[in-house]
């Protein structure tokens, strides 16, 4: 039997993994796989929660949740598709035009 | 079986959504290189006809489809406040376009009103499932708008901008509501609430915190505001029209109800935080801005702190106080961007201060409007941002809140400065600047008729509205 | 009795002639000028005349006309209060400003703005009947600072003189210090009596106790009123504006500094008799703030070459001597030689005018001499007034100034007396020191021809006059009837001494209610033999000064030049008189003009509040600009400041939690 | 006639208002607008003199009053009413604004629509400050004043116009929001904006909380009002938007908006906390006397004409405010006096100053000198205007001076005597001027030429003479009612402080204080 | 005692994922590991009786949305990523570990106070009785008719998602 603490706690490091990799990686792609590990890390929450409230809610969520990431994905790649058409680099130091 | 009147709560979103449709179809019958007006006609019929929708709506309070959407005046109240910003910036694309050669119009109006579905879903859904798939649409949309420039690095990055760190927002929001629904077991804002009147959760103050962070994002309050300036520079000028107002009113919609309907505790003092960083912050930060929209961006930063001082001050004044001030606030932004995206010509080449030397003379009609949205901005009376500010910081003094309503009110008068330097460029300064001015084209004239007689109605009588606003401030607290 | 017609005839004179003068002709603004005051003062004999026939309860005659100024219980009006010393003022404003008048159109014939002068010289007649008639005091200061204004106008009046316009500048300023004092000694009448009018001040006064020892709220506003008086009689320290004011055209050099304005101190204090009766120290301070000013000036008109200049100082000590009158309290000594010294002041600068016209615009007496041939009827006319002033007998100013010496000495103020006493004989001698050298010895001008272009004060510069010459009969009248009246003006008031019945002391007495009237009874044996032998005394040294200038500048005229070096700094310490203005000027104006300009305005105002309201605007702008760094333009860093509000988000909610 | 004197405020009121906004649709003929303009500004000083007419004098509180709701969430009212104080107030300003207009009439040659419009929504907002009763509707307007005038300065201004204007702009703005502060955080304790209702509210006690932000809400008034006035250290925006302006903006800167603060000085500080008031009263007649010497002094050694005779203001208006917080009838009366002659003088000698820029292009002292000789008639008006801005008896200024003086002296003597001395300083800095400027041979051969005053400018500078003239000979005029509305406020400010007085023994009102307000009440009583 | 196991072991699996996506300096590294962490994931959501989710999440997670990304990368031709100024190694290394410990105690500490550490789930009740609980059935009837309003409006969602991909991905003619 697994206390349910650990699955947050597994998921709260999963979700900082995310936020640390956001900020301190450069390559904007891993960037975004950064997002999807923070959005990895709540679903297991959900899930998680579910178990524990043996209510189905939260995989419901976690369903609308991999929806909402795909569409992000689609979305964000040809984004990064397009900023790599004009600026011809991935690195996300680069991409500063715009600022102060 | 789903009633028929469900479908009447969600008929703004369904005609909308339609529509946006119909912009998507008809758009391949249309000349390849010809120009996009009549998509722009069909969005503005769709607006038109989703506020009409919303008009009928207001027969049929209630919730509907299982609890997941709720419509009552505060929904409606929200409802119009969209589909107006819509309408106006649809109307103020509608030459945009052409000028800047935008060819993907088809996409540019459908994704507007897809938007606007996703900010009136936002404003009217009771489940945080789909308050969350709602917030996506119009983030994702809005995502994508600002990017529409697609010869300019600047769109470019403005959208990747927006978007990481959207996306990086929203996992925050996630993880809130991941949290509450720990907490409660309910996704549901009315259960929420209902769990938290007679229970005590721990869990639920992580979860308030978390989810003001993702919406704090949205709202562009301090200290995760730092997107905004570099969006709105890099975006075009109706579509920031869009963003600096739309999603900025419906997530304060969803914000109000997370942190009134559900009766969330503890706060107080991060809202309180937040409200003066971002004031002081947005303020300051305009000071010395020589970019227009970049400058605006800011102010819509302080804007954000001034809202959130209504939000502090809660109850059923700060409630209808915050409405009202996003209703006030929308009319007059959407309005001085709509000047902005008009004077920007193609390219947007003329957004600094530099290029506004002059602009009294050589437009005067221009500069004497976006004068007034100035002047609406800055709080001055017979503009619909004096009473919004009067509202506001009445209803935190009535609260108590007597040092934040005082470093509000120092707040406005130094965001005077900065609103006052544009003035002074477009009517003190000599002209310098090479910017041609054309003439006002129907489209945006229209538009900037709607946002003027709105921001000086909302100045003079504002009665009607505030009753609106506090009449809606009771339903969400019902 | 319509009093209110009086001042307002010059009034419309003045209205009419500085509104539409400009295209009047020459003789119409005579006629409306002289017109007006004429009737003034043939208005002011039918109002003597009917004064006379009034039974002594309906003394003072007061006429209100309406309320001028009302706020809460205060009010003041627009009123007339004629008792016997206002009607003394009245007659001999009225009758000298008219002869000063009509001396005017000769001296001002060639000159540029003949309508505002006359336009002026009216409206400082209106402000001075003003002064005199008024029936409280806030009247009487509109007078007061009426006539300041019209001396501001008049002393300037050849504004394109830099000395003249800085003359009318010193003279408005320095009467506005005095001012100050008498506005304050208003502001204490109102506070404590409630009111400005004088009938219903006089009793509320009278209540009051005499004040010795103790110096109260009465010692006090007599000492302010004296400040006032200063100002406008040029009293020690005030007094320097009157010399410079002699930039002005000379009849009105006679009129306002002369006869009129410059008496208005001795006027109101006389009028405030009430006043000092009761503060003794108040009074006392008037007798030697007089004296001291009397020989002061004389000491320093004694060294002075200037014609006007010698007149002006002279003007200065005979108001010591009206000052020091009022301060032994005999007021009906000051105000008799108030009149007197109208009289033959008058006539000193007409006569003064009528040289200096007579040469074509020179002043300085060193480039006179012997001018009796050249002028006799002005040198018979400045003969009388010269003996006038001198204190010899019968000369009206005999009468009046020996009447102040014997009062000083016979209240108590021996000291005064003493130093009146030597006054006389320097008034004596530097009056005839001027008389000598101005009539007698050789003409020391330059040539006839060269006159005409070579001393040209007067700004006009019409004064082309060839040799010296008689002035026209329009002047020469006005001073012949000024040296009558400068004969035997003294002689209403000859005293019981003399075996006079002193006229003037019964008439004027009831207004004072005679509290320091010369002793009647059992003394008055004794009294009236020493009296005579006091008067022997002044005459005496009258005529000492008389035979030491007869020496000095007849006799051997070599010798002063050989006494002023002799003399080395002393002379030139008192030619420049004693350097008061430079005084002035480093102590107060230059200090306080560079405290203004470079404490106050570059200093406070432009340094420290313009620049912390500048500065804090310039370091809004830095903070703006450091803080716009957090906006590097870097997503990385964007989501560094989202995580950071996201942690302390999460670390305030955990805690609030926890909590 | 009843509607009409129902009507009459708001009629006032609105009338340039509608004038602007016709304005707005008129054809670019610079004639014309002028024409309409000076009509639009002579209709609406002939409607306002329906004011003084039908006053009714002995009557104490607000005529014409005009009370209906505006906006019921929250409470505001459309509530409009006068007093002897504030009439007189209303009647400046319709009379200056004809003047204005034709001191603008070729001066402004540009952009000429523009600036009349702005100058009638600017008297519109004026008017409106004088007569709301309503504290919302107060700051309403007050703000409203606010652009207008900055506009002005910034579009029709010369130099350093952009940091006059906006310096302006930023020290009323900044000043302002404190006081609205104030404003609201009396709605939120009683429910109302009514001026009367919540003066009686606090008078009755019936305001929670009142007596421990008493202090803060009187601060937050007084600090709006001090900058408008502007007391002494808040002065410095004055002397930069003064040289700057265009004349017509100076003569209705320094004729009226500054007259505001003073105004809201008597009205609400006083009105509303009669107690803090006179708590705060020494240190604040500290700053009048403070501001009255320096701003005389500094105005003394000023190299350029405008900026010397801003600096008077500064003197002038500190007078006004030591009157007003002496709390005597006579220092009241007088401050009265005192706003409606500075803004005659003052406004007077800004038009004169405009003339010759006209000519000149210039404000320096040094590059004038002997122009007495050249334009007599002009030297002549500017002499008058001088001397009564002076304080010369029977001319306007020395009323207003000498009751405040007086007045000042009978609250405490120091006061008084401090005071006082402007009597000198003020001889001392005009008339320096007026002989660097005028007398003397002409100097600048770019002088020599100058044409003296036209008819347009003399028509302009006449009836200011004649106003200075006729306030100083027969101020009754005035007094006849400014007197009771300031009897009336005095009698509610002392029985304010002596309510609070029997609440708190021992409290510091001055003996001679009470004797005096109370022998003025009886005599007003009594009359 | 032995899910306990079981989850130390794919949390294990999960955190050394993460870690090395972090880690790892070409994208293409960093997009296999977290191919690592969503699969320890699916079998740690089977731990909880999530089946659906877990088949979901190989199937649409693991399966497609990575391919997308994979691909992209292989389109861009992304390299090792460069050094670039904003590196700060203390930053790095020292708050990296310290941002995700702190969050975990954080969460610890509130599930702690909300006792959620007393409430053991998962192991072998959850996986038996898996016909009741989170199998596609229930799932199926929740999702059509709770939910269906938000599972229609992610078609929307889609929508919006394909006609981005197409107009900013789409060659600029």
């Amino acid at each position: 039997m697994v206390p349910l603490s650990y699955y947050l706690v597994l998921s709260a490091i999963l979700f900082g993994c995310g936020v640390a990799g956001f900020l301190i990686k450069r390559n904007i792609i891993t960037i975004f796989l950064s997002i999807e590990l923070m959005l990895n890390g709540v679903n297991l929450s959900f899930v998680a929660f579910a178990a524990q409230l043996k209510s189905l809610d939260g995989h419901i969520f976690v369903f609308f949740v991999m929806v909402v990431a795909a569409a992000e994905a689609a979305v964000g790649l040809a984004i990064i598709i397009s900023v790599f058409r004009t600026r011809e680099t991935l690195n996300v130091d680069r991409v500063n035009l715009l600022k102060l | 079986m789903i009633p028929a009147v469900d479908y009447i709560r969600i008929l703004p979103e369904l005609v909308l959504s339609i529509f946006g449709i119909i912009v998507m179809m008809v758009d391949p019958v249309l000349p390849e290189q010809g120009s996009k007006k009549p998509l722009g006609i069909v969005a503005l019929v769709g607006t038109l006809a989703a506020l009409a929708a919303t008009a009928y709506q207001t027969g049929f309070y209630g919730e509907a489809f299982y609890h997941m959407v709720r419509v009552d005046t505060f929904s409606v109240f929200f409802h119009v406040v969209v589909l107006m910003i819509a309408l106006v910036v649809i109307l103020a694309s509608y030459d945009y376009l052409d000028v800047q050669s935008i060819r993907a119009g088809g996409e540019y109006y459908a994704l507007i009103l897809f938007g606007t579905v996703g900010m009136m879903l936002m404003s009217s859904a009771i489940e945080l499932v789909l308050i969350f798939i709602a917030l996506e649409i119009s983030s994702i949309s809005t995502y994508i708008l600002a990017g529409m420039r697609r010869r300019a690095a600047e769109s470019a990055e403005a959208s990747l901008k927006y978007f990481l760190l959207g996306s990086f927002a929203t996992a925050f929001f996630l993880y809130g509501v991941a949290m509450i629904y720990g907490a409660t077991g309910t996704t549901n804002i009315y259960n929420i609430a209902n769990y938290l009147h007679t229970q005590q959760s721990t869990l639920a103050y992580l979860a308030v915190g978390l989810m003001f962070v993702g919406l704090g994002f949205k709202v562009a309050s301090a200290p995760f505001h730092v997107w905004t300036p570099d969006v709105y520079e890099g975006s075009p000028a109706p579509v920031v029209a869009l963003m600096s107002t739309g999603p900025k009113a419906a997530a304060f919609a969803v914000l109000l109800r997370v942190l009134f309907a559900t009766g969330a505790p503890g706060w107080f003092w991060m809202v309180w935080v937040s409200a003066v960083l971002s004031m002081t912050l947005g303020n300051i930060g305009a000071l010395v801005q020589q970019n227009v929209k970049r400058l605006l961006a800011y102010s819509s930063i302080a804007h954000a702190g001034y809202l959130l001082v209504a939000f502090a001050a809660g109850r059923q004044v700060g409630i209808s106080a915050a409405m009202f001030y996003a209703a006030s606030y929308a009319a007059m932004n959407v309005g001085a961007f709509a000047v902005v995206s008009h004077f920007a010509s193609a390219g947007e080449k003329y957004v600094t201060l530099d290029d506004y030397a002059g602009l009294g003379r050589r437009s005067p009609v221009l500069a004497a409007i976006l004068t007034i949205f100035l002047l609406s901005l800055i709080g001055i009376p017979v503009t619909g941002g004096f009473f919004a500010k009067f509202y506001v910081f009445s209803a935190a003094l009535q609260s108590n809140l007597v040092w934040l309503t005082i470093i509000g009110v120092i707040n406005s008068a130094i965001a005077a400065y900065y609103y006052l330097r544009i003035i002074v460029y477009m009517y003190m300064r000599d002209e310098r600047s090479e910017a041609p001015v054309a003439r006002i084209p129907v489209g945006l004239g229209i538009g900037l008729a709607i946002s003027l007689v709105a921001t000086i109605y909302l100045g003079v009588l504002p009665g009607r509205v505030l009753e609106y606003a506090i009449q809606g401030a009771q339903d969400l607290l019902k | 009795m319509h009093l209110w017609i009086i001042p307002l005839l010059p009034l419309a004179g003045a209205a009419i002639n500085g509104l539409l003068g400009k295209r009047f002709a020459r003789g119409l603004v005579t006629t409306i000028a002289l017109g007006s005051t004429a009737l003034a003062f043939a208005m002011a004999l039918w109002v003597a005349a009917q004064f006379a026939g009034l039974p002594p309860d309906q003394i003072p005659h007061i006429e209100r006309y309406a309320t001028w100024l009302g706020a809460g219980s205060f009010s003041a009006d627009f009123g007339i209060y004629l008792d016997q010393l206002s009607l003394v003022m009245l007659l001999v404003v009225t009758g000298v400003g008219f002869l000063i008048h009509v001396y005017s159109v000769g001296y001002m014939e060639h000159e540029g703005g003949y309508y505002r002068y006359f336009s002026y010289l009216n409206l400082f007649m209106f402000f001075m009947l003003t002064l005199v008639l008024a029936n409280n005091y806030l009247l009487m200061f509109v007078g007061w600072e009426g006539v300041g204004l019209a001396s501001y106008l008049l002393i300037g009046f050849w504004f394109l003189k830099k000395s003249a316009a800085d003359a009318g500048k010193k003279a408005f300023i320095t009467n506005r210090v005095g001012d100050f004092g008498f506005l304050i000694a208003l502001f204490l009448l109102i506070k404590h009596f409630g009111t400005l009018q004088y009938d219903s001040l006089w009793p509320l006064i009278g209540k009051y106790p005499i004040e010795s020892g103790a110096a109260g709220l009465l010692t006090a506003i007599g000492l302010l009123m004296l400040v006032g008086a200063t100002g406008k009689s040029a009293q020690i320290p005030l007094y320097v504006w009157l010399p410079d004011a002699m930039e002005g055209p000379t009849p009105v050099s006679a009129l306002i500094h002369a006869a009129t304005m410059v008496t208005a101190g001795v006027y109101m204090v006389a009028r405030s008799h009430l006043v000092f009766n009761r503060a003794p120290d108040a009074a006392m301070a008037v007798a030697i703030i007089g004296t001291l000013t009397a020989i002061f000036a004389a000491s320093i008109g004694i060294v002075q070459t200037d014609i006007k200049k010698v007149l002006a100082y002279s003007t200065i000590s005979q108001l010591g001597y009206m000052f020091m009158a009022c301060g032994v309290l005999d007021y009906v000594g000051g105000i008799f030689h108030l009149v007197t010294h109208a009289f033959f002041k008058a006539l000193l600068f007409l006569a003064a005018g009528s040289v200096i016209h007579g040469l074509g615009g020179e002043q300085d007496m060193r480039n006179m001499g012997g001018l009796r041939k050249h002028l006799p009827y002005t040198f018979w006319c400045m003969t009388i007034a010269t003996f006038a002033i001198a204190g010899l007998p019968p000369f009206a100013g005999f009468f009046s100034k020996d009447r102040i010496l014997w009062s000083a000495w016979s209240n108590g103020y021996r000291s005064l007396w003493l130093i009146g006493v030597i006054t006389a004989g320097m008034t004596s001698f530097y009056m005839f020191r001027l008389w000598f050298l101005t009539f007698f010895g050789d003409y020391r001008g330059p040539n006839p021809e060269a006159a005409g272009h070579a001393h040209d004060a007067h700004a006009g510069g019409s004064h082309g006059h060839g040799a010296p010459h008689e002035s026209p009969m329009v002047m020469v009248v006005p001073l012949i009837i000024l040296a009558l009246l400068s004969f035997i003006g003294g002689w209403v008031g000859v005293p019981h001494s003399l075996k006079g019945s002193d006229h003037f002391d019964a008439f004027l007495s009831p207004v004072f209610h005679a509290p320091a009237a010369p002793a009647e009874g059992a003394q008055e044996q004794g009294e009236s033999t020493t009296e005579l032998a006091f008067t022997g005394i002044s005459v005496s040294i009258a005529l000492l000064g008389f035979l030491s200038a007869w020496w000095l500048y007849y006799k051997r005229p070599e010798l002063p030049g050989r006494m002023a070096k002799a003399a080395g700094g002393l002379y030139t310490f008192v030619l420049d008189k004693y350097k008061v203005d430079e005084l002035y000027g480093a102590v107060f104006i230059q200090p306080l003009i560079a405290l203004s300009l470079n404490v106050f305005w570059k200093g406070i105002d432009r340094g420290l509040i313009d620049g912390a309201v500048d500065g804090s605007a310039a370091g809004a702008r830095e903070v703006s600009d450091e803080m716009r760094q957090m906006q590097s333009g870097n997503i990385r860093s964007y989501a560094g400041w989202v995580a950071v509000g996201a942690a302390a988000v999460i670390a305030f909610m955990v805690w609030r939690g926890v909590r | 006639m009843n509607f009409i004197n129902n009507n009459i405020l708001t009629i006032v009121i609105f009338l340039p208002l509608a004038g602007a906004i016709l304005l707005v649709f008129f054809p670019r003929r610079h004639r014309d607008i002028r024409y309409f303009a000076l009509a639009v500004s002579l209709i609406t000083l002939l409607a306002s003199l329906h004011l003084p007419w039908y006053l009714v004098r002995g009557q104490s509180g607000f005529q014409f009053e005009r009370n209906i709701p505006w906006i019921a969430h929250p409470n505001i009212h459309y509530h409009l009413g006068i007093d002897g104080i504030s009439m007189w107030l209303v009647i400046l300003t319709t009379f200056l604004m004809p003047l204005c207009v034709l001191i603008s009439w070729n001066s402004i040659g540009d952009r000429v629509k523009e600036f009349f419009i702005l100058m009638l929504v600017l008297e519109s907002a004026m008017i409106g400050v004088f007569v709301a009763l309503d504290l919302f509707l107060f700051y309403f307007f007050w703000e409203a004043t606010l652009i207008p005038m900055a506009l002005i300065i910034g579009m029709y201004g010369h130099g350093r116009k952009i940091y006059a204007s906006v310096k302006f702009f930023l020290y009323t703005m900044i000043a302002s929001v404190f006081m609205l502060a104030a404003i609201l955080w009396l709605y939120a304790r009683t429910g109302s904006f009514d001026f009367v209702t919540i003066q009686s509210m606090i008078q009755g006690g019936q305001v929670p909380g009142f007596g421990n932000a008493a202090l803060w809400l009187f601060l937050g008034f007084f600090v709006a009002f001090a900058v408008k006035v502007p007391l002494f250290p808040l002065h410095t925006w004055l002397p930069d938007a003064h040289v700057e302006a265009p004349t017509a903006g100076s003569v209705l800167l320094a004729g009226v908006l500054l007259k505001m603060g003073t105004y809201g000085l008597l009205r609400f500080n006083l009105g509303l906390f009669p107690d803090q008031a006179r708590r705060n009263a020494p240190w604040i007649i500290a700053l009048a006397i403070i501001g009255i010497i320096y701003g005389a002094l500094v105005a003394m050694v000023q190299p350029n004409i405008k900026r010397l005779v801003a600096y008077t203001s500064v003197s002038h208006l500190g007078f006004v405010v030591l009157g007003i917080f002496s709390f005597t009838q006579l220092g009241m009366d007088g401050a009265v006096y005192q706003m409606l002659s500075h803004g005659i003088s003052t406004g007077a000698l800004f038009m004169l100053l405009g003339m010759v820029y006209d000519r000149r292009h210039t404000y320096d002292i040094n590059e004038y000198g002997g122009l007495a000789t050249p334009m007599p008639v002009y030297a002549t008006f500017f002499a008058f205007i001088m001397l009564s801005s002076v304080g010369l008896p029977l001319l306007n200024g020395f009323i207003g001076e000498f009751l405040v003086l007086s007045g000042a002296f009978q609250a405490r003597q120091l006061y008084g005597i401090l005071a006082a001395t402007g009597v000198i300083w003020s001889a001392c800095y005009l008339l320096w001027m007026y002989q660097r400027v005028f007398y003397g041979a002409v100097s600048n051969p770019a002088n020599n030429s100058l044409r003296d005053l036209d008819a347009r400018e003399r028509v302009s500078l006449w009836p200011l003479a004649i106003a200075a003239l006729v306030m100083g000979v027969a101020p009754m005029l005035w007094l006849h009612s400014i007197d009771p509305a300031v009897a009336a406020t005095l009698r509610q400010f002392s029985s304010a402080v002596q309510a609070h007085a029997a609440h708190a023994p021992g409290s510091l009102v001055r003996a001679d204080f009470t004797r005096n307000g109370m022998q003025a009440l009886l005599q007003v009583i009594g009359r | 005692m032995l899910p306990l196991v079981l989850f130390f072991i794919f949390a294990a699996l999960c955190v050394g994922g993460a870690i090395n996506l972090l880690v790892q300096k070409h994208p293409i590294n960093s997009a296999l590991s977290l191919i690592v962490v969503m699969g320890s994931l699916a079998l740690i959501y089977l731990l909880l009786g999530a089946e659906f989710v877990a088949a979901v999440q190989v199937i649409v997670y693991a399966g497609a949305v990575m391919v997308l990304f994979v691909f992209v990368i292989m389109l861009l031709n992304a390299g090792v990523e460069e050094r670039t100024e904003h590196a700060s190694r203390v930053a790095t290394v020292l708050g990296v570990p310290g941002l995700i410990i702190g969050l975990s105690i954080a969460v610890w500490v509130v599930s702690h106070l909300a006792g959620l550490d007393r409430i053991a789930i998962g192991g072998p009740t959850v996986m038996n009785g898996s016909d009741v609980f989170g199998n596609p059935q229930a799932i199926g009837r929740l999702l059509f008719r709770d939910f269906l309003l938000p599972f229609e409006v992610t078609s929307l969602l889609i929508l919006i998602a394909i006609m981005g991909a197409v107009v900013l991905a789409r060659r600029e003619e």
